[in-house]
């Protein structure tokens, strides 16, 4: 069943695909944001992808049993910072739109040409 | 082993993301990103990474879904129709996806304990831990001490986003020309709404309860100080929802939140310098006790609340910033 | 106690761990004498780090006391040491000249939380070039990142939200591709070291994942970088963000992100990628020779002071990279000699833009017209900076332009080629320098006079230590030349 | 002192006095008075080197070391000493001239002017001192630069724009051809020191001779020969006592005492000598030489005149190198200094004139003989001396030139110097005739006699200098037949 056991693989370029078409097509700037959460998401799926292994079990070792097949926690870890920075970003982009919104009035189209010069 | 389950969701998943994009109501949209993060979060679960999934969980369907709304109601709700020329951006997405398949798809990447990925450094882990640490959960032991360098950096990361966010729109930044709006779902609360707060004040004790648990318990079961932090403010941005922000504002003070935010970055920083002074490498907390195993524990411990506590500070400060803006 | 093994680890600490007190204060003043003086410490630690490769060790510290690969190690070598230079000075020096200037653009309010976000940058920077970590790279690089889009926001016009926004977007898209190329690389050796990565690549059958993940690496940087023709966030970012903070990351932030691009691409994939040339030879060169004549280019024709001068950025980038793209030893020592010098001038050259913003609102040439007559100190370092922009002799850019054109001659035809490139560059540079100093030192003053005086001391007297400096290793290119010299014995022993 | 020392002091003394003369700005007189004690001091130490060299010593002395192999070095042979001597003397001339000049002028920014003054003369000392071709290329880019806000004193659209041309055609030739004439050398040669007799030699051969040598002549834009020429009549928008001494010495003999090191200590003269690719640099310094006269001829406007007559002049000592006999050699370095003597004395003239009526053009020096005897007297002398009859400077130098193409056989370079004397003699006549026997058609707009005493005093020096080297010119003739001696 190779399709199968490439499926993972699938949905991580097809989420890919759609959180990064959002992030260059879409011009509201809280769906680039929103596309950019996407796109991270799609990468902590391949990496938990990768750490888990036939058979095994979240690597919690139960009942001091720490012969049992366990999953790798490293990209666990990884992805676990990646979360937070992910989260981070969103806060900070968050905040600029807001002031987008304030200043300009609006929060798409922010490259349309602009009377700025003596502001 | 990619279950059956696991496919259902991930699709699921895959139309909400589609979902997400397509729509025009962006409230809508930010309801479809909860609605995917749980998603994501379930399949972390399924595929053993129960900390990832808690993390994705409180985070990504919790905190995110509160920070999109709450900017939401400070921007639009509608988005503008028609976006960028959408080939060009097919394009570059499309190359990029075929570059993608010409490198991954020769081999799953799920499953195989023979993989280097697996054979390297996990069985490594597992020994280290077994015999410097005795705790069982595996991925706080990395996430704490054989990468706890990374952890700090991650912490700081939060702490930068609180930096920034109350930088732009914080009380001292430049007020915007907007006038108060009135439909502030986050500022206002839901005071009108007797059942919702009835059972919020139910429910949130409980959320405070598992957050603390989540906290202490994570050598032993999924969970750290992250994903306390976050469960903490999320308690606490609950009861904001429900009473107002000046009431949350009043059980912890944005004063101490911001103690806290920097607080908890330093006793994570200041572990390491004790250790530093006590003849170790930067963050080597078998230097702190007498008993190796004892003080790896001893340094877990304290990070993890040094992390938590940092967490739970800057989300809060988060909301208190999105939430007061536009109020004054 | 000794310090001096631990100096790795202080480089980022002291920055790292001085943004949360700052954060907790309130007076600007103070909080400025607290960044200045953990800016300053981190200089210090370049500074005996420098000591410690020059005396020929590659300083190593295991975090946590974990060995490498199973901790994270701290790694200094000659091509991170002569960057730590760069961006612990570039950062002291900004501070040091900048406080006015940002006391005007960004307000006494939010000092504190600008000054920890200054910091932050910093401690991110540096915690790129020690770090031995392809993951804690990515860490590093966000903490930085996320860092100077704050300093970049705090811009007092309002474009400068939108330029931030774009720096963000393209920013987190850069550093997830590099993710992406470093899950790639961990899937196949299930190390996240790199030196370790670099000896486990070596016997990775399957080498099609390496390319994808060289090439998600090498875009997701280059997107960091601003290399031509990923650049597009980079002009609008310079020209809004504060003056103080151009002057810093115009010398530093590209050019980290480059130093990784530099370290994953020589030192990781050298080996097992055979025809790894190709990603050089004919995609890398191309785009770096096209960068330069587009950012010379368009800095000859741009109105704007400081947008000339991001453009010109775009071109000192493709010196760098061309540099590095002929694949040779000499190439290599050319590119670092250029990170360093570039950084110098334009370092010099923001700081010369710090004093006029001083003086002026606008930075439009229009309207700076005639600013030599009430400034001349100011200007005569800008001119003075702009010759080591141009590559004259007797400043730092001549070096590092003169050691391009001997590697790119190591090239035969190619190279000839390549040199008439850099002549025909050096040129357009006379040009946009020289627009810029005549129109600035001989236009007529538009329209009402203003009786603007010359910049303030502080400013001023670190604006000409920065062309000193350019002058000094214009003459005396020993150390930058020593350090890179060993960059490139080190990039050697990499080559397959 | 030692020669070191002094090397040194030639270099760090003008620059000290540039910083000095930026601090005292705001006093006019304390400025001034350092100009000329920096000019003084600068005298002392370079003529301090004369004897040495004179007894055949070669001091030289590293500064640094630019990259491992790329010395920061200074050699003092003849040639350069020479050239540093001439100009060390004529500054102290020229800054009392100027002294007269920026003040009866009433000139602004008159700081930026003695400070930039000051930084080009230790750029000519750089470049008259270098051991090598890199440390000569910085000091030449240094002295451009520097000369660049001299050239835009004015600061109007015109001068600006002047200044431009100035700049572009000197900076674009020097990176766009000197350098890669350089790094051309250094990837063939593998060094880039003077050394006596050449370095290139079997290292390059062919064509290839003659195209790195139209690199060196055409990069090295400061010796004006056509077509690189332009910018020297655009750096005539200066205030005069630039025009004086940078624009008839510092600068343009930079540029052909560039060239003529190149040909001496780069190609050496006879292995340029056996090269037939070469052999065009003579016949277009010859061009040079009668278009430029010829142009003269055609100007209406007396610093533009002077600057054209100064491009013919230039390529006589280009010609002369190039001919590449030992009389001739010594005839180009003779040349550099009879010209100087001559042509600064012409453009102090012009400039007396400026200041005292205001009057720039030709037509315009009707009778001025009578209201400025000094001054037309000195002009008088100057012009002779460009037409190289005796007793003037010029006929030595030309004298020589002369006989050297002789030894050649250069019957192309005979003919240039006879014709061009005769144009020379064209142009300046008329002048000199005008100023004494014509009478003023209308009084002019003010009464005026003589310009302000320090620059009469100044150009009736430099006259009288010119009328001595006639006389008394053995010691230069011996110090530059060192050069040939060496070389042969």
């Amino acid at each position: 069943m190779l399709a199968l056991d490439l499926f993972n693989s699938w949905i991580f370029v097809l989420l890919l695909m759609v959180g990064f078409y959002a992030v260059i097509a879409r011009d509201n700037l809280v769906k680039k944001l929103m596309g950019l959460s996407i796109f991270q998401s799609a990468v902590f799926l391949l990496f938990i992808t990768m750490g888990t292994v036939t058979g095994g079990t979240a690597p919690i070792v139960l009942g001091d049993d720490w012969g049992a097949v366990f999953s790798n926690p490293l990209p666990q870890v990884l992805i676990l910072t990646a979360i937070v920075v992910g989260i981070s970003t969103l806060a900070l982009g968050l905040a600029i739109v807001v002031r987008i919104k304030e200043s300009y009035g609006r929060i798409s189209d922010i490259d349309a040409p602009e009377r700025d010069r003596r502001l | 082993m990619t279950s059956l389950l696991t496919v259902f969701l991930l699709v699921l998943a895959l139309i909400t993301a589609l979902g997400v994009v397509r729509a025009r109501n962006l409230f809508a949209a930010v309801m479809l990103m909860g609605i995917f993060s749980l998603l994501m979060a379930a399949v972390f679960l399924l595929l053993d990474a129960p900390d990832v999934a808690l993390t994705e969980a409180a985070v990504g369907a919790g905190i995110s879904t509160v920070l999109l709304l709450s900017a939401m109601a400070l921007t639009a709700e509608e988005e503008l129709a028609g976006g960028i020329h959408p080939t060009p951006a097919l394009a570059v997405v499309l190359v990029t996806a075929a570059v993608i398949f010409y490198g991954m798809f020769e081999k799953p990447l799920v499953g195989d304990p023979e993989a280097p990925v697996n054979t390297h450094l996990a069985p490594q882990f597992f020994e280290l831990t077994r015999e410097q640490m005795e705790i069982p959960n595996v991925v706080t032991a990395v996430l704490a001490s054989f990468r706890g360098y990374d952890t700090l950096g991650e912490v700081i990361v939060v702490l930068t986003a609180a930096i920034g966010v109350l930088f732009l729109i914080g009380p001292d930044a430049p007020q915007g020309s907007r006038a108060p709006s009135g439909g502030n779902l986050a500022g206002g609360g839901l005071k009108h709404h007797q059942p919702l707060r009835i059972v919020g004040k139910i429910a949130i004790p409980f959320i405070l309860l598992f957050a603390f648990y989540v906290q202490y318990h994570g050598e032993y079961s999924p969970g750290g100080g992250f994903q306390a932090g976050a469960l903490l403010a999320a308690g606490i941005i609950l009861f904001g929802l429900l009473e107002g922000r000046e009431a949350a504002a009043a059980v912890i003070p944005t004063r101490v939140l911001k103690a806290m935010a920097a607080g908890g970055a330093l006793v994570f920083g200041g572990v390491g310098v004790v250790t530093l002074l006590m003849g170790g490498q930067f963050l080597e907390y078998r230097v702190l006790l007498d008993h190796p195993v004892s003080a790896q524990q001893l340094g877990i411990v304290v990070i993890e609340v040094g992390v938590g506590v940092t967490v739970s500070g800057v989300l809060l400060l988060i909301y208190h910033a999105f939430a007061a803006r536009g109020r004054g | 106690m000794n310090l001096e093994p631990h100096l790795p680890a202080l480089q980022v600490v002291v920055p790292l761990l001085t943004a949360p007190l700052v954060v907790l204060l309130r007076d600007a003043r103070l909080a400025w004498w607290a960044a200045l003086a953990a800016s300053a410490m981190n200089f210090a630690v370049a500074v005996a780090i420098t000591g410690q490769v020059l005396d020929g060790a590659v300083v190593r510290y295991d975090m946590g006391g974990w060995a490498a690969p199973l901790g994270i190690e701290l790694r200094v070598d000659a091509l991170s040491t002569i960057l730590l230079l760069v961006v612990s000075g570039a950062s002291t020096l900004a501070l040091l000249g900048g406080r006015a200037s940002l006391l005007e653009q960004v307000g006494e309010a939010r000092q504190p939380l600008f000054m920890a976000a200054w910091l932050l940058a910093l401690a991110g920077l540096v915690g790129i070039l020690v770090s031995g970590d392809a993951f804690n790279i990515f860490v590093f690089m966000e903490i930085s990142s996320l860092a100077t889009y704050i300093l970049v926001a705090g811009g007092p016009d309002r474009r400068a939200l939108p330029a931030t926004f774009k720096y963000l977007v393209a920013g987190t898209v850069g550093a997830t591709f590099y993710l992406i190329g470093v899950g790639m690389v961990f899937m196949m050796t299930g190390t996240l070291n790199i030196a370790d990565m670099e000896l486990r690549l070596a016997t990775v059958g399957d080498t099609n994942i390496v390319y994808v993940a060289a090439g998600f690496i090498t875009i997701g940087l280059a997107l960091k970088a601003a290399i031509f023709p990923l650049h597009a966030w980079m002009p609008n970012a310079y020209t809004w963000a504060p003056h103080v903070v151009t002057a810093f990351i115009a010398a530093c932030a590209t050019k980290v992100a480059l130093y990784v691009l530099l370290r994953m691409d020589f030192f990781v994939f050298q080996k097992n990628l055979v025809d790894h040339e190709l990603q050089f030879a004919f995609v890398l060169m191309p785009l770096a020779a096209m960068g330069i004549l587009f950012g010379s280019i368009a800095a000859v024709f741009e109105p704007n002071l400081k947008r000339i001068l991001a453009f010109s950025s775009l071109a000192q980038i493709g010196y760098i990279l061309l540099g590095a793209s002929l694949v040779t030893v000499a190439g290599f020592n050319a590119s670092v000699l250029h990170l360093f010098n570039h950084a110098l001038a334009k370092g010099a050259l923001f700081l010369a833009v710090v004093c006029l913003g001083l003086r002026y609102r606008h930075l439009d040439l229009a309207d700076l017209q005639g600013a030599g007559r009430h400034m001349p100190w100011t200007l005569t370092a800008f001119a003075l900076a702009g010759l080591s922009l141009i590559g004259v002799p007797g400043t730092a850019g001549f070096v590092s332009k003169w050691a391009l054109i001997i590697a790119a001659l190591e090239r035969g035809a190619l190279g000839v080629a390549l040199v008439v490139l850099i002549v025909v560059s050096s040129l357009l540079a006379v040009v946009y320098v020289a627009r810029i100093v005549e129109r600035l030192w001989f236009g007529e003053p538009p329209g009402e006079n203003p009786a603007v005086s010359e910049a303030p001391w502080p400013t001023l007297a670190v604006t000409w230590l920065a062309v000193g400096a350019n002058f000094w290793f214009g003459l005396n290119a020993s150390l930058p030349g020593e350090l890179a010299q060993r960059a490139g014995e080190a990039f050697l022993r990499h080559l397959p | 002192m030692s020669p070191q020392s002094l090397i040194a002091a030639a270099l760090a003394v003008p620059l000290a006095g540039a910083v000095l003369i930026a601090l005292a700005g705001r006093w006019p007189n304390l400025r001034e008075g350092v100009t000329l004690v920096t000019a003084g001091s600068l005298m002392f130490c370079v003529w301090s080197l004369l004897p040495e060299v004179f007894a055949g010593g070669r001091p030289a002395l590293v500064v640094g070391e630019m990259m491992p192999g790329f010395a920061i070095a200074f050699t003092v042979e003849p040639l350069g000493m020479l050239f540093a001597a001439l100009a060390s003397l004529l500054w102290i001339v020229n800054s009392v001239y100027s002294i007269g000049y920026m003040r009866g002028n009433r000139e602004s920014r008159q700081t930026r002017f003695y400070a930039c003054f000051a930084i080009a003369l230790a750029a000519t000392m750089g470049v008259a001192f270098a051991g090598n071709l890199l440390t000569l290329f910085l000091c030449y880019e240094v002295l451009t630069v520097s000369t660049y806000p001299l050239v835009a004193h004015k600061g109007d659209a015109a001068t600006v724009r002047s200044a431009r041309v100035y700049l572009g055609i000197l900076i674009g030739a020097s990176i766009g051809l000197f350098l890669p004439a350089i790094l051309w050398t250094y990837t063939v040669a593998g060094t880039l020191d003077f050394v006596p007799g050449g370095i290139l030699e079997g290292h390059i051969a062919g064509p290839a001779v003659g195209f790195l040598l139209a690199l060196f002549v055409f990069g090295i834009a400061k010796s004006a020969v056509m077509p690189v020429h332009r910018w020297l009549p655009a750096a005539m928008v200066a205030p005069t006592p630039v025009s004086a001494l940078l624009h008839a010495v510092a600068v343009v003999k930079a540029g052909v005492f560039t060239l003529t090191k190149v040909v001496l200590y780069v190609f050496g003269i006879d292995f340029l000598d056996a090269q037939p690719s070469a052999e065009w640099l003579a016949p277009l310094a010859a061009f040079t030489i009668l278009a430029a006269s010829a142009v003269a001829l055609a100007q209406t406007n007396l610093k533009r005149m002077l600057a054209y007559s100064t491009i013919s002049q230039l390529s006589y000592i280009v010609m002369a190198a190039a001919v590449l006999k030992p009389l001739s050699e010594v005839g180009a370095s003779i040349h550099m200094v009879s010209h100087a003597f001559g042509k600064i004395t012409l453009f102090f003239a012009a400039g007396a004139i400026y200041v005292a009526s205001k009057k720039t053009e030709l037509h315009q020096l009707h009778g001025i003989g009578r209201r400025m005897p000094w001054t037309m007297a000195a002009f008088t002398i100057g012009a002779l001396s460009m037409i190289g009859v005796p007793p003037t400077a010029g006929f030595v130098s030309k004298w020589y030139i002369l006989g050297g193409s002789l030894q050649a056989g250069n019957l192309v370079a005979v003919f240039t110097i006879i014709g061009s004397t005769v144009l020379n003699a064209a142009y300046f006549l008329p002048i000199v005739y005008r100023a004494w026997w014509r009478t003023e058609e209308s009084p002019p707009a003010r009464e005026h006699g003589e310009a302000p005493w320090p620059m009469v005093v100044a150009l009736t020096g430099t006259a009288l200098l010119t009328l001595a080297f006639f006389l008394y010119n053995q010691p230069v003739i011996d110090l530059e037949s060192q050069l040939v001696g060496r070389v042969k």
